[in-house]
């Protein structure tokens, strides 16, 4: 049958090469495509109807559109080229291609070296792609490095003053998570003498009998780590707001709606799949990482000033939810932690390309300085109160049937610990209110003459995201049966 | 025959060695350092050749012979240690050890 | 107590005795004396290991030529005769190690044999002969690194190079 | 089946109507020539709206029982091991049932009337096509929460409601007054709401597989599978903790959107909005939808004994609480609010006690009576600009519809006998008193509700008054007051005439099955009677106290020194709860935030911060060895080999020792 994911995979790669070379024309290079891999992927989204289930004794998970050819094989090391997607990882990619195609349309009018800054987000969307279908370990090591390096330039060329700091800050946080991720990885492959480093392989090989409880407990705090950098969890998230307020409004669009989901992947993929009795024993470490991260991320965000910084630390708490949902180790988590994922993509997108818009309109993003910019800038005003709204759980927005789940899964699991989240949520919903109010409603003041609303292009970027936010609001049926054909199925 | 307490000369070998890093560490003019250098090679060779003398079968005799061959190490050691000696007092005017840092920087 | 090792304690005593005064005697001519007394000490306790040749050797290479080197190193060094060596500002630290190496290869030492062993004699032709065969390779490289510390010493002490 | 059954499919439409008015407003509003047009549309459609709801409630007066319609799976979730394990989906429907369907007269006929009302109002506003069509969205969610047949589906328009209620109190968002008076309903509300959902999971989770068959969840946890109450049953058995506490997140969700007694403190401060904006939500509508929360739960879900002990008390108390705070009132508009809180008082106590339909037949009238005052009230600022009681005087001579309309509604809120008050709030007091036997703990709660039907007559009356009686505005300044135009009288007329008749509906034999719960129609026993001679008298004497104070243009001063100016001043600072929560939000949180931050950048960036710093010191000391002297080098290389010969002579053997030997 037709080697779909190894097809997609060469439209972006032909696509990022094409755009790097393409110099002026690189803006039409890149948005064909973002657009032809938008169709490829609704092609699959439609073509994937049910997941092939699990097969064997101990419950392997399978993949449909699996490909596997051999890459190098050594009598005592496997490693070959395995592709393939269940429901999680398809959601994913469908957020990559939406994000990616968003993303374009916004930064049109990028005039510095737009060859250079369209070939990055392309290589971005790239490496997270290859990240989502990869089923071999070091594949899926090579995409996850492959999503750094472009980042890494976006923040530090395109970024704002203190660029050059955050840049390395975010450079070496994600790169040193990344090798004790790899290391685990490792570990895990060679101590359980997996067959290859096929996923299916590492599957039988933890799951029989001989794994000792105790090494699955330490490899999977140590895979923890490795993807909860990217999380990122709460001690060792104070990259994120740096990046985000240093880089440019697409790098952190991309940051924030991509990265942060690698490690959610990750972590269901690669540490809850492979090693669930490592979960099981250290739930109360990773519930606790969980709950501070939710609680710190919206305390924060209290107290900044900063448009972007805020949205960032918010951010933390809505993938605090994410970890919580995972933590919980039932479908209905693992369900509503994709479901997040996907919803809090798609709404931080859209506000990262507002608040870049509010920066790039009124040369500011301090809280305490805007005021009323509604009248001036209707366009952009609606746009941050959809995101706002949708971000602090509105029921017809997209993250309301996400939290919804993730909250009942963990009521199901934690019983009145759901308090503490659900406190939390008036929290978030205070300090978006507070910036509403502060930035869109009151008397305008301090508003620049040449202050102009928002233009075509960005317009139509955040359109999209508007459009996902309100379609998969009301209807989140269409993400929810594409998600429950998987291995989520199978859990307790 | 004569007959000796092997215990004996290693205590002098290892006094005598003692002595020589004593100077070494201690004494700032580069002649007294060579001079020490030399009471440390003199304590190896001893070292050679009681213990050619104490050995049993008829391998002992390379002891003495590599005895010989650093005797005739050392004197050249000395010969160049000198000649630093000369270049260095020519051109910086003292031989203090303590001075000759320029290979720091 | 045999005359031999009497002999050997007194030899011993002044080997440590000469060392230590060329170490610490102020004036530098006074050490180059004390250094010489050290080499004949030397060769007189090689003389009483039955090692005649070495004893010769010693005698000959360190008595003679090493002291008249240095001789001539200090003269040529100092600007006035007899100049007195200043005394080196120096911490305990080098004499503690000193000291705890010496104790730590006394220590060594006192693992050894203590009953008394006699000495073997080598013939002076036993011994050439292993210099010439077996022990060759050495005698070559003793020569090989000889003439490079020659021609490096002539590089080094050369007029006219600034 | 019944013959409406073919109408009853169509309920859907309902709040499809204002969504229609809502997507044309929105995306065509400002394109229109004059902005009206806009406001007429919106009109249009919620006049098609009352229509058909007033056909299908007629419908099921006629043929009352349970109609459920149009499902659509919005939410299809696997089961988890240990709760509805074999997965559920929540499933949209519209159900059609007699609550619903007096909800829907309620709610269109008000809604209608305020549209039409607020074409003249607004008039001169700008930005009318974004109030149309929020009052759209408003109307459709109201109706959507009507209609909604399962607890996720009525939370989900529920949230809706609040989303309105922010955007309508922040119209004038330029007031900053107005963006934080927003700011601050949604916040509580959403306090509300979060303890409500809370209530749902705890419904949802143990509560999935019971009820036979398949269980709830198998059908999508809808509200009733039978006629009876579907956990009444069950519930009444067992008072199991778990079911309480449930009950008590479904009050606090009803508190948080009624503004009962915690959180009542956003609805005074939500009279920024525009007054028809005030009239259709803050006074008939939105608040009653926690009224109507409590009542579907209590019919269809059931609440346990200590539940209902919690409801009656938070009901009882707000009735007193809110009334003090409206007698020293002197803006008109929050007067209205305040008595707007002790009437949802009214009707959560009914609903507390056991009977629901009795709170809804409350609510059903004070829908209606209140509307009018808002609207009565909001011709008098539309006229003389000022909301501020003491500045008018005299407008009964110049503004004589709005009087009468005012009088009307006055004495319908207070109770006086004949009119809708009188027949609802009396059926409250008479069945709380009918359990008051039963449940001794009842009586303090019933002895506020009588002291409150006092403090009512009283303030409504001071209000009247003050703004319409005497011969002149105190302030002279004052514009002269006109009666308003017909598009603003003719609603009033109709809400006047509902606001008298209203309480006679439920006599009617049909419409009385609208309300099938017991006591309703009011049944007067030997000890009602007395009871409401009670109530009557107490009302009548809070209107001759209210006359002698402040009748004819006199102004009523209280002597300074008296202890009661204190008290005064306490009942106006609201017991300062504003204040308290002020308070807590801006030093208690706003302070935590900042010491978060902190530790934050200087903690946890600093420790990594600190490490960097660790390191590159290391590296300076490790620079500082290479002093270039020579025999410094001889140290460290014997010092070197002094520390190998050490290892290997005493270090090595002990570990050999100790490994080799174990």
């Amino acid at each position: 049958m037709v080697p779909v994911l190894s097809l997609l995979l060469l439209t972006l790669l032909a696509g990022t090469v094409v755009t790097f070379l393409a110099g002026r024309r690189a803006r039409w290079v890149a948005l064909a495509t973002s657009v032809g891999f938008l169709f490829e992927t609704l092609w699959l989204l439609d073509s994937y109807t049910s997941w092939p289930g699990r097969s064997g004794a101990l419950g392997v998970p399978q993949y449909s559109d699996g490909e596997s050819y051999a890459w190098i094989s050594v009598p005592w090391l496997h490693i070959n080229y395995t592709v393939g997607i269940d429901g999680i990882s398809l959601i994913l990619i469908l957020l990559t291609a939406f994000l990616q195609l968003a993303t374009v349309v916004y930064c049109w009018t990028e005039s510095r070296r737009p060859s250079a800054w369209f070939g990055l987000v392309l290589l971005t969307c790239l490496g997270s792609f290859g990240v989502f279908i990869a089923l071999d370990v070091l594949l899926f090591f090579l995409f996850w490095e492959a999503t750094l390096i472009p980042m890494f330039f976006m923040i530090g060329f395109w970024g704002g003053p203190r660029r050059r700091y955050a840049a390395l800050k975010f450079f070496v946080y994600t790169h040193v998570a990344s090798i004790v991720m790899l290391v685990a990885l490792l570990a895990v492959v060679f101590y359980a003498h997996a067959a290859s480093f096929d996923f299916s392989d590492i599957y039988i090989a933890t799951h029989s009998s001989g794994f000792p409880i105790v090494t699955q407990a330490m490899l999977f705090l140590a895979l923890f780590f490795g993807f909860g950098v990217k999380f990122p969890i709460v001690p060792f998230h104070t990259w994120l707001p740096d990046a985000h307020v240093e880089a440019p409004t697409g790098g952190s669009v991309l940051l924030a709606g991509l990265l942060l989901k690698l490690g959610g992947y990750g972590l269901i993929r690669w540490a809850v799949e492979v090693l669930p009795q490592g979960l099981a024993h250290t739930s109360w470490i990773v519930y606790g990482v969980a709950f501070a991260s939710i609680i710190w991320g919206t305390v924060l965000s209290l107290s900044q000033r900063d448009l972007k910084r805020m949205i960032a630390y918010s951010s933390i708490n809505h993938m605090g939810i994410v970890l919580l949902a995972i933590a919980v180790y039932s479908s209905l988590g693992l369900l509503a932690a994709v479901l997040l994922m996907f919803a809090h993509g798609v709404v931080s997108g859209l506000l990262f390309m507002a608040s870049g818009s509010v920066h790039h309109t009124f040369g500011t993003r301090d809280i305490v300085t805007l005021r009323g910019i509604t009248p001036r800038t209707p366009v952009l005003a609606t746009m941050i109160m959809v995101g706002s709204l949708a971000s602090l759980g509105l029921p017809a927005l997209i993250s309301f049937p996400a939290e919804f789940t993730a909250l009942l899964a963990t009521w199901d699991r934690l019983g009145y610990w759901v308090l503490l989240p659900l406190v939390i949520l008036v929290v978030t919903a205070g300090f978006y209110l507070w910036m509403m109010q502060r930035v869109l409603f009151g008397p305008p003041q301090n508003i620049p003459e040449k202050a102009h609303d928002v233009d075509v292009y960005e317009t139509a970027g955040m359109a999209i995201l508007v459009a996902l936010i309100i379609l998969y609001g009301v209807l989140p049926g269409f993400l929810v049966n594409v998600i429950v054909n998987s291995p989520v199925y199978g859990f307790p | 025959m004569t007959d000796f307490v092997v215990a004996q000369f290693v205590g002098l070998s290892a006094a005598l060695l003692g002595i020589g890093l004593f100077g070494i560490l201690t004494r700032r003019n580069f002649i007294l350092l060579l001079i020490a250098i030399e009471i440390a090679i003199n304590a190896a060779v001893l070292n050679f050749v009681y213990f050619a003398g104490f050995a049993t079968g008829p391998g002992g005799v390379s002891g003495q012979a590599a005895a010989v061959v650093i005797v005739g190490l050392a004197a050249t050691e000395v010969a160049v240690g000198l000649a630093i000696v000369l270049a260095l007092n020519r051109q910086r005017g003292s031989i203090n050890v303590a001075e000759a840092t320029t290979l720091r920087q | 107590m045999s005359l031999e090792e009497l002999a050997f304690l007194v030899l011993a005593g002044i080997a440590i005795g000469t060392a230590l005064a060329a170490l610490l005697v102020r004036e530098l001519v006074h050490t180059i004396l004390w250094i010489s007394v050290f080499f004949v000490a030397l060769s007189a306790i090689y003389f009483l290991l039955q090692a005649d040749f070495l004893g010769i050797l010693q005698l000959g290479v360190y008595a003679g030529a090493v002291t008249i080197l240095l001789l001539f190193g200090v003269m040529v060094t100092r600007k006035r005769i007899f100049s007195r060596e200043a005394a080196t500002g120096i911490g305990p630290f080098p004499l503690a190690l000193a000291l705890v190496s010496v104790v730590i290869l006394a220590g060594v030492a006192s693992g050894l044999p203590t009953q008394p062993a006699s000495v073997q004699t080598y013939a002076p032709a036993m011994l050439s002969q292993e210099l010439f065969t077996t022990d060759g390779g050495w005698l070559v490289l003793l020569g090989l690194t000889m003439l490079s510390a020659l021609a490096g010493a002539i590089y080094l002490v050369r007029e006219g190079r600034e | 089946m019944g013959a409406f059954d073919s109408l009853f499919q169509w309920a859907f439409l309902v709040p499809l109507f204002p969504l229609l008015g809502l997507v044309i407003v929105g995306f065509f509003g400002d394109r229109m020539k004059k902005a009206e047009f806009g406001g007429w549309v919106a009109v249009a459609f919620s006049g098609m709206a009352m229509v058909l709801g007033v056909l299908i409630a007629v419908g099921e007066a006629l043929t009352p029982g349970r109609y459920t319609d149009v499902s659509y799976a919005w939410l299809t979730l696997p089961g988890t091991q240990s709760v509805f394990s074999n997965g559920f989906s929540l499933v949209m429907g519209t159900l059609v049932d007699p609550i619903s369907a007096l909800m829907l007269i309620v709610v269109n006929v008000v809604g209608f009337l305020v549209m039409l009302y607020s074409i003249e109002y607004m008039h001169h506003d700008k930005g009318l096509p974004r109030y149309y069509a929020e009052l759209s969205l408003f109307l459709v969610a109201m109706n959507g929460l009507i209609l909604s047949d399962n607890l996720l589906e009525f939370f989900l328009f529920w949230e809706l409601v609040g989303v309105c209620s922010y955007f309508l109190i922040g119209f004038y968002y330029e007031k900053p007054s107005a963006a934080s008076a927003a700011k601050e309903a949604f916040l509580v509300t959403r306090v509300g709401d979060v303890l409500f959902l809370l209530g749902i999971f705890i419904y949802f989770a143990t509560y999935a597989t019971s009820g036979g068959g398949a269980g709830w969840a198998a059908s999508g946890f809808k509200f009733t599978t039978g006629s009876t109450p579907f956990l009444g049953s069950l519930v009444g058995s067992a008072s199991s903790p778990t079911l309480t506490i449930a009950g008590l997140m479904m009050l606090a969700g009803a508190a948080g959107k009624s503004a009962q007694f915690p959180l009542d403190v956003w609805l005074p401060d939500a009279m920024e909005g525009p007054t028809t904006v005030s009239a259709l939500i803050h006074a008939a509508t939105m608040v009653a939808a926690g009224v109507y929360l409590l009542a579907v739960v209590s019919l269809f879900l059931g609440f346990t004994a200590d539940d209902r002990l919690a409801i009656v008390a938070v009901g009882g108390f707000t009735t007193i609480w809110a009334a003090s705070m409206a007698v020293v009132n002197t803006d008109i508009k929050r007067v209205v609010a305040y008595s707007t809180i002790s009437q949802l008082g009214y009707m959560v106590l009914a609903v507390g006690a056991g009977f629901a339909m009795v709170g809804l037949y409350h609510l059903f009238t004070h829908a209606f009576f209140k509307a009018l005052l808002f609207l009565a009230a909001g011709a008098v600022i539309h006229a003389v600009g000022t909301q501020d009681l003491l500045k008018m005087g005299g407008l009964g001579k110049s503004m004589r519809i709005t009087s009468i309309a005012f009088l009307i509604g006055a004495l319908s809120l207070s109770g006086f006998p004949g009119f809708a008050g009188f027949w609802s709030k009396d059926d409250v007091l008479a069945s709380v008193y009918s359990q008051v036997g039963a449940h001794p703990l009842y009586w303090p709660f019933l002895l506020c509700a009588l002291a409150t039907v006092f403090l009512t007559a009283y303030y409504i009356f001071r209000a009247w008054f003050l703004a319409f009686s005497g011969d002149h505005p105190r302030d002279p300044t004052l514009p002269h007051g006109h009666d308003a135009p017909w598009a603003m009288r003719l609603p009033l007329l109709v809400l006047s005439v509902l606001a008298a008749v209203a309480g006679l509906f439920a006599f009617l034999p049909s419409f009385s099955s609208l309300l099938p719960g017991a006591n309703v129609p009011p049944v007067y026993g030997s000890t009602d009677l007395v009871l409401t001679a009670v109530s009557a008298g107490l009302g009548l004497g809070g209107i001759g106290v209210a006359y002698v104070m402040w009748g004819n243009g006199r102004v009523f001063q209280l002597p300074s020194g008296s202890p009661l100016q204190g008290a005064r001043t306490v009942l106006l600072r609201r017991y300062y709860m504003k204040d308290a929560y002020d308070w807590i939000g801006l030093h208690g949180v706003y302070r935590l935030a900042r010491a978060a931050d902190f530790v934050d950048q200087f903690v946890i960036d600093g420790s990594i911060r600190g490490i960097e710093r660790a390191f590159s010191s290391l590296s300076n000391g490790m620079r500082r060895l290479q002093t270039g002297v020579v025999s410094d080098y001889a140290a460290y290389v014997v010092t070197g080999l002094v520390g190998v010969l050490l290892f290997f002579l005493f270090v090595a053997p002990w570990i050999f020792r100790t490994m080799g030997g174990g």
